[in-house]
Formats: structure tokens, sequence, C-alpha cells
């Protein structure tokens, strides 16, 4: 059951759709640009070198847990997007033509996560903050770099598909 | 001089005081005349000191040049040495400036704000947009965003994206600022995407559907294809078209012509229109439900609907 | 890889090994299969060293892509796995610019030069536009003056006034390099001065004077009023007018229509033309007799000489 002392307010999840949508844009742009000018196309032909990379996923199991508690998917939420904003960081130097984007994409999943930290101000919840600097992958050279793109965006749709159907649920509840 | 710059009107009191060493190679005695600009002011007090400093003291009443200046000047063989040069400038503190507002060009994603200045000052007078990131109301402030000072002579100016969290509430107001004083806006509260505009939509006929029975195509019906601002297809938006017959200058307004959703292209009929007759038309659309600016209307379209 | 940006149309061997702990996790016996962008390349030659690397090498031996992906990969359970990539680009050395000049703008005080590029390269180029203080005819270098680099895609660059002596000889030329190689044009020998290009001037009807008797103004004439380019009436100037009537393709020229003098502005009449016809005229003016370019044509003048 969820913790029936906080409610999502009606204009939450129309605003997070919006942003989810946005950030999923960025997403395909980026992975559209690394098919056409570096082939990189497909995360399947990467498996090895991301063995290799050893590129870190943040835990989602509050939002995916049949007993789903607002406050405790949100924290989730706030953490992973605070995490892929860390790994997007880890991207720069990417490819002159992809840098904006990549801005772009950075700055968006920062707007996610504010809305996500105000949802939780309201509620007198201090999110946890990430030492993402630690945990982050370092790329040793250009193609490590853009597979290492083609595997974090790929994970951060999945990530964003998750968030988006938990929101969903809660903003139902 | 009591001060360089003054209010308009205001009355300016200036001293001048010479020392004798500088009197000294001119031997004669001597008298110090003020001149405004070029024109040589009426006799003011003047009084050798003891240790034979020559002092004058001269007080303009009502100063009313923008600007002017004043000379200290010795006369000397019938000639008048200018001594010391004071400048004069005199204006008026700014007022509050007035009907700010600001637009989040969605395209350049910058948020650019303008405002009407007051009447004229006289004076250089600073612009500068001040805002702080804020909660839901505005009640209270969070970090402040760096200031955006406007160019000399523009009403108004734009903030990077990267300064700003667009779904998150900001406290912005513009600040007058000159010598004489300051004043300020109003302030908004507002998030920048509640503001957001969209580049205007593309309207285009429709290709004739070759399967399509062309019986199907009333005569008063025309077949539109509508294309949304480029990287907005994440909003939310509602469009509305308005149309006219060449010359004519009212326009039919159709609101809503697209509805509330997400789909970025498209073709939609437009009927109840006269046949064989040339129309004009433009689209325009807007986000939402959420709210934003109204785009500008798209580039009109003319089109002739078929005979009966 | 031999090299990742080579001569189109040109060999290219590349060498792929693999770490054995690499091979660890996948276990089974495996092979190295090389692509050309999407496309798979025939097998190549292949071996398992003591060490335990395996290694493959490939050549290609017309490369004939501008840029191609050259990526390594690994059969894994029938998955082609991308290993390593890199990015093979292939063009020309430059060929020498040519069309070589240069032009020194009066108002804008500025040095502009422009080439004639060669054939594409495939790949970034840069031009650079160099230049030394000389001596008379730039058989001694003196000073260098700082590189201009020419914006991507642009085939001309400007130099500053101030890094320049308008009487004095300069040794310029550009240079065009890529990885490649690098070419120079041929170079110029000039002083500013020498190609200094004015705004083109201004050409009026001139006023009905008063005083003139209107007898005076025979049919066949007009009378022009003209004014030089601003600031350059320290400069010796000739001038050439030229006119036709509306719709004729060829123009009259007369020239010299003003000698060369300082005169900055004047009236004078232009004779021999047909009574009560439309002429459009144009004037242009050069530096004289110390040399320059010609200025562009003035804005055309229409004007109808008097019935008889």
């Amino acid at each position: 059951p969820l913790d029936s002392s906080n409610h999502l307010p009606p204009s939450f999840f129309p605003q997070i759709q919006e942003q989810v949508r946005k950030i999923q844009n960025d997403i395909e742009g980026l992975q559209q640009r690394l098919c056409a000018d570096y082939r990189l196309c497909h995360p399947e032909e990467l498996i090895l070198v991301g063995l290799y990379l050893g590129i870190p996923r943040p835990s989602v199991k509050n939002c995916y847990s049949q007993d789903l508690k607002l406050v405790a998917c949100l924290n989730q939420l706030y953490y992973g997007l605070q995490f892929y904003q860390g790994l997007v960081r880890a991207l720069e130097g990417i490819s002159p033509e992809l840098a904006p984007t990549l801005d772009t994409l950075k700055l968006d999943i920062g707007d996610f996560a504010a809305s996500i930290w105000q949802q939780m101000e309201d509620f007198q919840v201090v999110p946890e903050i990430v030492p993402t600097q630690s945990i982050l992958p370092t790329f040793s050279s250009s193609f490590y770099r853009r597979a290492g793109g083609v595997l974090i965006f790929s994970q951060l749709q999945s990530f964003l598909d998750m968030a988006y159907r938990a929101l969903r649920l809660l903003s139902q509840s | 001089v009591s001060a360089s710059v003054i209010h308009l009107g205001a009355s300016v009191t200036a001293s001048c005081t010479i020392n004798p060493n500088c009197l000294k190679p001119i031997g004669t005695a001597t008298r110090i005349v003020w001149k405004l600009d070029l024109e040589k002011l009426p006799e003011s007090w003047q009084h050798q000191r003891e240790d034979g400093i020559l002092q004058s003291n001269i007080t303009l009443p009502h100063f009313n040049h923008t600007r002017a200046m004043l000379s200290c000047c010795l006369l000397w063989k019938e000639t008048l040495q200018i001594i010391e040069q004071a400048e004069l400038k005199a204006g008026y503190p700014p007022q509050p400036p007035s009907n700010f507002s600001c637009v989040m060009n969605h395209t350049t994603q910058v948020l650019t704000c303008q405002w009407k200045s007051g009447p004229s000052t006289y004076l250089p007078t600073n612009f500068t947009l001040k805002s702080y990131k804020s909660n839901d109301n505005c009640q209270s402030r969070k970090e402040p965003i760096q200031d955006c000072i406007a160019k000399d002579g523009e009403s108004q100016c734009s903030i990077l994206r990267n300064q700003l969290l667009l779904y998150q509430k900001v406290d912005i107001w513009v600040k007058a600022e000159n010598v004489l004083g300051e004043a300020e806006s109003s302030h908004l509260c507002i998030n920048p995407m509640e503001v957001v505009k969209l580049d205007p939509p593309i309207l285009q006929a429709a290709k004739a559907s070759p399967g399509l029975d062309s019986s199907l195509r009333q005569p008063g019906c025309l077949r539109l294809k509508w294309k949304k601002a480029r990287m907005s297809n994440h909003m939310e938006q509602m469009c509305e078209l308005q149309y006219h017959r060449p010359g004519e200058l009212t326009w039919v307004l159709v609101s809503p012509f697209l509805n509330s959703s997400t789909q970025h292209e498209g073709d939609n009929d437009l009927c109840g229109l006269l046949s064989a007759t040339r129309y004009v038309l433009q689209l325009r659309c807007i986000r939402w439900p959420m709210g934003g600016h109204w785009s500008d209307w798209s580039r009109s379209l003319e089109l002739t609907t078929k005979e009966r």
C-alpha cells in the first residue's frame, strides 16, 4: 500500500510527461548521430566493450517493487537522475557534432531532477545527494567514449521508461 | 563643484582658488571670471586671502543644461585665461520600468525579458535584469541568477538556458539605475516554460492523395498539411487557424483547429468554404494545456477551392 | 592503422590485437572480423600468438572513401562485437591558391585579400594570409605581420590598419595547408595605399541655380552635382562617368569626367546629349595619379534633358 500521507498534485504528471519526452528526444538525436557518424548503431554490438568499461547502473528497486512507496521511489529517481547526469558529463568530448545536444541532455536531466527535488521538498523530505564523481567510468579513448555513449543512452532510455511508468502509477493513486 | 551630476533645475555651487605662485608670473592685479560653456557669467563673490590665494565662489541657482562646461578664468591682458574646468551634468533619477514581460524562445532556448523605460533621464542609466531561483510562489529566494545588463539603449535582456531551471519558479524584475537614483519594475514569478513561445508551424497544401476518390474532396473544402515547430514534439500543443479571402480585412478564426496532442504533422480538412474561391490561410500554435505564449502566425498559404 | 589520413585511392593497412584476458570472459574459440562502415570485409589474415594474443592484419588496397569507420569485431554467440574502431579519412594535399589579390578598403581601413582555392581536398584545410613588412621591391623582409587565418570555407582574410604601414611595401601571400601537404599562392609586393579602394561617390541633379540665366542651360546638357567619398579629400582622385538611355545595354564612358584634384564636391555639365531624353548616369573614382582600385559605381541617377 502507498504511504497515504503524500499525494502527487494533478499538475505534476503532465509536466513530468513533457520532460521525459524531451529527454527521450534528446537521446534519440544522439543515438542517430552516433550511428550515422560512427556506425555505432546497436548496444548489442558492444556487450564485450560494456563488460570492459564496467558502466554502473543506479538501483531502481523502490520504483519496481509491488508495494510502490512514493517518497522512496522519488528518492531513487532523484538519485538515478543525478547519477545519469554524472554519466553524461563523463561523455563530454565525445565529438564536436554531438556536443550541443549532449549539453541540452544534461540540462534537461537537471530540470527533471529539479522537478523531483521540488516535489520532495513540498513533502518536506530531503533527497539523498549522490557523490557521483567517485563511481563514474573514465574513457581512455574516443572509441571507448563513443561506445560508452551508446550503452549509457540505451540504459538511460530504460531508466526513463521505468520512471514514466512508476510516476504514472503513483499519480493515479 | 558641489556635485558634478545634479538634478535638472537644481542649484550648483563652485569654488575656484588660485595659488599666489600661479599669479606671480602675471604680476598685475587680476580678477576671476566664470564662464558656462562660452557664456560669461555675471560677477561673482571674490576675495584675496591673507595667504595670497585668490578665491571665488559662484552659485548657479537653476542649472537647466543637461551638460555644460564651467570654466574658471583669469582676466589677463584683456584676455580670459582658462585656469580650470568642471564638466557639469544634470538629469533625473530613473522611473520604474513598466510593461515588464518575459518570453522563453523555445528554439534558441533563451529567456528574453523586455520593458518600457520611463522618460529620458538625460544621464547614462543602466538597466539590469535581476532574478533568483525560487520555490512555488516566490515567497523565498534560492540562489541568485547572474545579472543580465542590457546593452546601451536596449530595453531587453536575455538569460541563457544553462543558467535556468525550466520548470522551477524564478523571481525576476528589472532595475534601472543612474547616478541620481534607482527604480525597480514590478516582479514576475514565472517558470520559464510557462512563457515558452514556439516557432511558427508550417502550413502547406496537402498533395491530392492518388487513392482518394477526388469526388470525396467536396467543393467547399480544402485539405491542409501542417507541421509543428521543430524540436517541439515533446510538448502538447493546440493550434488555431485564421483565413480570409484576399483583400478582406477581417479574418475568420477556427479555434481550436488542432486539438492538444503531441502529433507533430498531419493533414486536416477545412470545410464550409465557398467553391472556386481563393483563400489566404495562417496557422499558429501554443503549448497547451500547460500554457505558454502563442507562436507567431505561420507564413500565409493561398489556395483555391474546387469548382462545384 | 598505417595512417588515419591518406591520399584518396592509396592503400591502408590496419592491425588488431586482442588481449587474452579480454577473451577469457567469452571463453569460446573466436574469430576477428573487420567491418568498413557497416559492410563486412572479406576474411583477413589472422593468427593466435604464443602469448595468447589474437592478431589480425588487413589491407585495403585502394581506399576511395573520403571518410569511413573501420571496426575490428569479434564473432561471439553469432553476434559481431565491436572491439575497436579507427576513423579513416582520405583526400588530397591542397593546390596553390590562385587569383590572389588585395584591396585596402579606405572607409573601414582594412586590407582584405582574397583568392581562389583549388579543387576540394576533402580534408580540413587551413588558409593563412602570411605577410612581412619589406623594403622597396620585397627583396628583403623586415618584421612579420601577424598571420591572418581565414574562417572555415572563406577564401578571404582581412588585416587591420594598426598592423600595417600604409605607405610601406608588404610581401604578402596565402598558404594552404592540410594533413597531406601545403601550397602557396604567388606573392604580391604592394603598399596598402596602392590598392586602396574608395567608397563610391554621390551623383545628384544640380539644383537649377536661380541667378543663372536658364537659357544658358543648352537642351543637350545636364548639370550634375557630385561629391567624393567621405574622408577621402586628402587624396587626389580622378573620376569617370558612364551613361546610357534606359534599356540600352552599352554605356557611353566619359573618362576622365573629373580630372585629378582634391576638390571634394562640385557641379559639372555633361553635354552632347539628345534633348528631351531620359538618361541613366553613374560615377566612379580612383586614387590618381598615385594609383589604387576603382571604387564601385555610384548609385544610378536618372535625369531628362530639356526640350529644344
